[in-house]
């Protein structure tokens, strides 16, 4: 069977923390940072790694366009 | 003595125009003024005092609705910032050109262009020469205080109503950002006593209807009513022109400046008499009515004249022409937004007037 | 007296508000005094800073290029003020979220906690009252009884029940501002 | 019974109205403009509001209209009849306020004052004197002149691909919920005369009533820049003004109504 | 299968377009500013026209667009990006060119060149960012502020029967024929986001067809001056907004659709 | 020899623009300069050279239609009258800015507000000091015949993008109005052999992106551009004077006019020479950069300086600038359409400066 | 029976010759004068008076407003 | 040879166009010409009026306030440019229309009946021609080859088979000018 699988990179120094992603995302991969960045914000960062479908959500809600996705599929026996 | 409040400029601007009895405010927002709407709003003038505020969908349209109410006999005003006050020169070249008083207010930030929203002089020719066209003058009162950012509304109706012209506040994102200590006038009633024959509010049996217009298509009338126009000017000068002189009495080198950069040469001064160096500030508070008259006066007893602005160079001109070559005149200037030092000023007296 | 003070920080760190109740307790001592906000279009959450000038005499210019006193609330306005301090004036800054520290040698640097400590209180809406407690206790150019009047004037009547809890915090800046280098 | 008989003071049934001024109206000979000001001061002479009413001229031919209306006005720059009436009627809440203007001022210069005035739902009424053409300056095209129809500007005709189609800015007007009246009517034969003057009533009367903005478009000629005699622009008018610029109301009572 | 092993460039499927500079963007934190850039650049990065393509910032928390997209820009006047376009496309036809404005922009200073471009069916694209709020300035009243919405000007809500009702500018300009595609879109939400994105590229295509006029407003947050956050902003966006400026297209291939 | 033509001022400005391959007119009908648009309308310029030709819906979208031709490097132009030029203030400063090329025609007509639309020369200071607001500087050139009105619609092109800066036309109505014998140049390609590194038409893969923008939103950043712009304009004040001296040789007393006035000056200083007065006339025919120098010499010369205007007084603050107090410098002017005969201007020049 | 009988005045002097209330009589009683007035226009009198019956339609779509209408009910027996 | 004239009359008589073909007549035969119409928002059928001015000399102004020639086509054109002209000049009318006649006694006045015998010819828009020939008799300032070529120059292409009716009308106008008073 196959399955996706995904992965995400998010630009810590880039992100504002507005947490869009944190609600954009359907398995609740995306989680903030108690700490804040060089700019003050609390930023998002994948709290749930493993959980990533790859699906892109996050990325094009970003309004500040920080995070990367990565995607493959993998056969699962 | 009146209240005493900390405010900023913009916000002076608004309480003292709700004082005065303004009867109507049309603006649209833009930086550094965008407080005098907003304050307005906030105290909720229609039940304050009954004043109309209209938040209007441009400048343009704002002029013009001020060319409206002020053609009833009503104090109306509006406020904005430098592009803004490009874009109402057709209007305010009609106000003008129809005799209607009003106060407009310009809150300038540096250009040209979009340029910058920091504090700048650089609209004194646009404020002063017209720039509209045809002939025609502001009286422009050029405040360097939060405290004269409330007293020039007042004064600024006063004058407007006693000329029918349009006056102009000429301030500058400095002041009308800043705050400071305001002495606040008692407010006065919602009416005016200067004569009101003329206004438009409904023709009734016992007189001619009234008219309110800019238009004299026949040459003659045109010219009759241009040469009206600059007696109403002529006699502005005689009457009213305005200056604060500091430490001028024993002033050998002066210095001219309005506004913000006024401030700065007081401090200027300062420096210069602990060096031993007589100098003194002549702060025209009229643009127009210039003070011409006074600045000729000073060129007698003066050896020479720094005129300093937030701009490349331009009440200077009028400076010059007031001392019509008796001595030298030169100018600093600071653009966009950059605030010159009081030592900096000095430094410039120095090299370009005592020892140049 | 004349005092040039530069507060810089975060949006919605109090700087602005902190500004204000230095300049109106200012006034209540008959001061001359200006307050003057950056002003643009700042990015909520981005930098904002406010020149507050306490003098004597007459205030020429509210906008300045270098102060007696910087109170400084994050690394962009460290970076930005420190080297616009005067020489032998005085730089106060909160360490939370500095990473690189002042060097200056030629002025005095205190830190005050404020943010930890505001941690510690009730709401850390007092943070700012915290620091310019250390301010202050550093400058004592103020009577406390003018700095509570200037709370009650700046703040709006709806807020007046807070003011005991900032008075709180001051008087817990007072106590931890310390000095790094002197 | 001999004519001298007849006219007599007490069978006079028509004559012009004490509030247009004797001063000889300004515009070409079948200029629709006289009409439509006649009208203006037939309602407020009728509705007895003189003393309450200001008036706006707008520029555009009818920028004399205050030499002609025996009623206090105010002349306003070029498309801002509508903002100069706000300013007016805000601080007089109780007069009656009207501007006449023309298409070029109206629909081009003036489109935002017109569509912000209308969607604030001022309470004052527009009179608007669609002509297909810049009148006073000499026949330049309006934001109004119709596919294909010559002017000063367009000597070949207005091409559509290039100056885009006229602009229906009563029917865009009649969309926004401040307008509460909207009509369109013409002026060059009887009966449309006293409906237009019907309609000119109403929206004085919706202004009375405080309702909102009352806007009243009359389709008119322009015989002179169209290079033609008075009756011949008005057939002209009838046969391809009207079917872009139908007659009749368009809202009522706030309410849009089917037109065809 | 390992987090490091997935993050390698053959299995990247989606980062920042390379058409966005790497200067970090001003806007603040939630804004919906930086979505509708990023499709944007997208889309002429897909459709590779970057070389023919010139945009139009305006004046708003925009204004800054330039800095954030490396295509060739003028910044434009407040309210006047459309003639600025308009005077763009004329001379270079066969060029993409759009504008991308604010409400306060389009719909306030701006109507008259927003909407006399659109009569011309002037063959470019506007894009129109509607967060019912003058951002930039600091959280004025738009033409497009709801009523009861609370502002800068109108501290204790928008007041109907003082204000008007917030205009739909977008249902305006698709009554006029010269607008080819008329779409209202929304970028919170990654369903919203790619059917913005496609609008855009509709928009850009019929561009390319020489069709007319197209745009597409967005709805947008402006959290900061709304004063709240990002999260709170988008859903009061979707009770609030979205029953007034519904999301949908209007106009598609010259033909307006209905809408609910 | 070029075709000789008899043509209206506002004609042959449209057909030399068209000559000189102008690419964009973006205009809005006003009196007294309409000619110009249907000029060009009936000539179908698209055709003939392919030059766009755009009757816009006002003012303001006809100078942001240029603002954006120009910044795509194409030679693009409007034109208007007073009132109009008012409303194009804001566009003007942008366009000034940003540092955009373009010709701007101002067929001036009698003010302030809706006036007159009979010639007038009110609108100088609008024009040479900056009506819009900030401190920038337009190319004011002043045809004083319809010969001028083509020659300098090329003249214009060529210093606009010399300097990359707006230049205007400043005529008035009369010029604009009347039918004269004018020398049409031969036509020249539709393109420019000045830089065009800096236009926007597509970014490409060779270069940085192109931007065009006046925004300088950092004070300092806003101050180095204000600079920039000053060497501009101090560049053209040393190069680009132009001005026609008249009978200036051995004269004691000297007429300073520009354009149509200065038409009228000739004549009189004709007749003051029948009758033994030595006068002369110095013709502007650049208003900026102004012939300071070139009178300043003079003031050398003659005896006094008599500036005549089609106004209540403007060119001759910068004549009395230049002058600085050296001579007398007065000033004699008409309004609202009244020209003075050659005959009232002379009484005036002995009056004021001979018998005075 | 009562029958309606009107009458018209034109001011001459103020008439524009523009022939709109000629069209406009149902009763044809306009017509143009050969003379022009003092403007230059061949102004509109009543070649046909006695066909009056004082419908006002000559006077209301006059733009100049020269026409002034009179009526009276007359009785025919 | 310095030459001052108003034309003025009707719209619609073809006043400016007789202008026209006067200055491109005077261009023909190098002289220095200028042409200047009122102008402005004139209604239909009003008034209009053109101002010619031909000679050796550069014109300095093109409009005058005092007049070589007054050529006037209607009673409020001569009510108003009657007293305008110059002591000795020239003023030429047709009497059609006219109920006041010009009065001075120092100037040269004549008629020519132009409307009269336009209605002669095969159209009235020769009108303004038989004026022009009128004129031409009393000053033949120019050549009547070069008035031909004028009317060729000022004339649009479609209508040049128009020319030889026109210069009839020319010579029917020079034929019937008559003196009124000398
Ligand atoms: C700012 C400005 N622009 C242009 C003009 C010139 N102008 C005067 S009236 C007019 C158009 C008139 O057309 P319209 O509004 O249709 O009125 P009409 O004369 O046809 O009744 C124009 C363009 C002006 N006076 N002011
Ligand atoms: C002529 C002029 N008027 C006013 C302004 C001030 N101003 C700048 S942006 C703006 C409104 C911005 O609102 P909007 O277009 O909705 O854009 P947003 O910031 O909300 O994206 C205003 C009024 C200006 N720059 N120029
Ligand atoms: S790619 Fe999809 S699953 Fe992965 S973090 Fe983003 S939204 Fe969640
Ligand atoms: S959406 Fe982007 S900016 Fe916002 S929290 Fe997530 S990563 Fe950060
Ligand atoms: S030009 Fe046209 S609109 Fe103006 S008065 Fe004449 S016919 Fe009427
Ligand atoms: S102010 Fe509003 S529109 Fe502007 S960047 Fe911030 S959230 Fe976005
Ligand atoms: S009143 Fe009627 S019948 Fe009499 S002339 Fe007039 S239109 Fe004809
Ligand atoms: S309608 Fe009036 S102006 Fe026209 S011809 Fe008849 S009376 Fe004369
Ligand atoms: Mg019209
Ligand atoms: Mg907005």
């Amino acid at each position: 069977m196959a399955k996706v699988k995904g992965a995400i990179i998010i630009d810590k120094e880039k992100c504002k923390g507005c947490e869009l992603c944190v609600v954009a995302c359907p398995t609740n991969v995306i989680g903030m940072a108690p700490d804040v960045n060089g700019k003050g914000y609390h930023f998002a960062y994948a709290i749930n790694p493993e959980s990533c479908t790859g699906c892109e959500n996050c990325a094009i809600v970003c309004p500040d366009g920080v995070i990367s996705v990565y995607r493959v599929k993998v056969t699962v026996e | 003595m009146g209240e005493l409040r900390l405010m900023k400029g913009n916000e002076a601007i608004a309480e003292a125009a709700i004082r005065a009895g303004c009867d109507a405010y049309f603006g649209y927002p833009i930086t550094p003024q965008s407080e005098i709407i907003e304050y307005l709003a906030a105290e909720e003038t229609h039940k304050r005092t009954g004043m109309v505020l209209l938040q209007a969908e441009s400048e343009i349209a704002a002029i013009n609705m001020v060319y409206g109410a002020a053609s009833t006999g009503k104090k109306v005003m509006t406020s904005s910032s430098s592009p803004g006050i490009s874009l109402k020169q057709e209007g305010i070249s009609y106000i003008a050109g129809a005799e209607l008083p009003c106060l407009i207010v310009n809150v300038v930030r540096g250009g040209p262009g979009l340029g910058t929203i920091q504090p700048s002089q650089a609209d004194y020719f646009q404020a002063t020469k017209g720039g509209g066209h045809g002939d025609y003058r502001l009286i422009v009162l050029a405040p360097a205080s939060v405290q004269e950012m409330s007293d020039f509304v007042k004064l600024a109706f006063d004058l407007a109503f006693k000329y029918r012209n349009p006056a102009m506040i000429l301030s500058d994102g400095m002041i009308g950002q800043m705050m400071e200590k305001v002495e606040l006038f008692d407010p006065v009633p919602r009416n005016t006593e200067f004569d009101q024959s003329w206004v438009i509010t409904g023709k009734t049996a016992d007189r001619e209807r009234n008219i309110i217009t800019s238009l004299h298509l026949e040459s003659a009338s045109m010219e009759k009513h241009n040469q009206e126009l600059q007696k109403k000017y002529i006699q502005m000068q005689e009457q009213e022109v305005r200056i604060e002189k500091i430490q001028c009495e024993d002033a050998e080198f002066l210095f001219v400046a309005y506004g913000s950069s006024a401030r700065i040469c007081q401090k200027a001064v300062d420096l210069a008499r602990a060096e031993g160096i007589k100098t003194g500030l002549l702060r025209p508070q009229t643009l127009f009515p210039f003070p011409t008259k006074e600045i000729e006066k000073m060129a007698g007893q003066v050896k020479g004249i720094l005129t300093v602005e937030l701009s490349m160079g331009q009440m200077v001109e009028d400076v010059r022409l007031a001392v019509n070559g008796k001595i030298k005149v030169e100018f600093y200037g600071r653009a966009g937004g950059m605030i010159p030092t009081p030592e900096e000023v000095l430094k410039a007296m120095k090299q370009k007037i005592i020892g140049g | 007296m004349n005092e040039e003070i530069i507060i810089a920080g975060f949006g919605g760190q109090g700087v602005l508000s902190m500004g204000k109740i230095l300049a109106y307790s200012g006034m209540m001592q008959n001061m001359e005094v200006s307050w003057m906000p950056s002003y643009g279009p700042e990015m909520r959450g981005g930098t904002a800073n406010v020149t507050v000038i306490l003098s004597d005499s007459r205030i020429s210019s509210p906008i300045l290029n270098v102060y007696d006193t910087a109170i400084i609330l994050n690394q962009q306005s460290l970076d930005k003020f420190e080297e616009k301090v005067k020489p032998g004036g005085l730089l106060l800054y909160d360490t939370n979220g500095i990473t690189r520290h002042p060097k200056r040698t030629d002025i005095k640097i205190y830190q005050v906690e404020a943010a930890a400590e505001a941690a510690k209180m009730a709401t850390t809406k007092t943070f700012n009252m915290i620091v310019l407690g250390g301010y202050l206790k550093l400058k004592p150019i103020i009577d406390f009884e003018d700095i509570k009047n200037g709370l009650k004037k700046s703040l709006p009547k709806r807020h007046h029940h807070l003011i005991p809890l900032n008075i709180d915090a001051l008087e817990r800046g007072m106590k931890i501002v310390k000095a790094l280098n002197n | 019974m001999e004519i001298k008989d007849i006219i007599k003071e007490e069978n006079l049934v028509y004559s012009k109205t004490k509030l247009l001024t004797d001063t000889t109206l300004t515009y070409c000979p079948g200029c629709g403009h006289g009409v439509a000001h006649r009208l203006l001061m037939e309602v407020i002479e009728e509705m007895n509001i003189r003393e309450d009413t200001i008036g706006i001229s707008p520029v555009g031919c009818s920028v004399f209209a205050y030499d002609f209306m025996d009623i206090d006005m105010a002349q306003a720059a070029h498309g801002r009849a509508p903002a100069v009436a706000t300013g007016i009627k805000r601080c007089w809440p109780d007069k009656f306020v009207f501007t006449y203007q023309g298409d070029g001022d109206l629909a081009a210069i003036g489109t935002a004052e017109t569509i912000h005035a209308c969607n604030r739902g001022e309470n004052f009424t527009i009179i608007f004197i669609n002509n297909g053409i810049y009148g006073m300056t000499g026949g330049q095209m309006a934001p109004t002149t119709l596919p294909g129809m010559k002017s000063s500007t367009t000597p070949f005709g207005r091409d559509v691909s290039l100056m885009g189609n006229p602009i229906k800015i009563t029917e865009l007007v009649a969309q926004l919920p401040g307008t509460y009246f909207v009509s369109r009517q013409a002026v060059h034969k009887p009966a449309n005369v006293r409906k237009a003057k019907k309609a000119i009533r109403t929206a004085f009367e919706v202004q009375q009533q405080k309702k909102g903005l009352s806007f009243v478009e009359i389709v008119s000629n322009c015989n002179s820049n169209w290079k033609m005699t008075p009756i011949q622009s008005n057939q002209w008018m009838e046969e391809n003004m009207f079917p872009y610029y139908p007659i009749g109301d368009i809202k009522i009572e706030g309410k849009l109504i089917k037109t065809n």
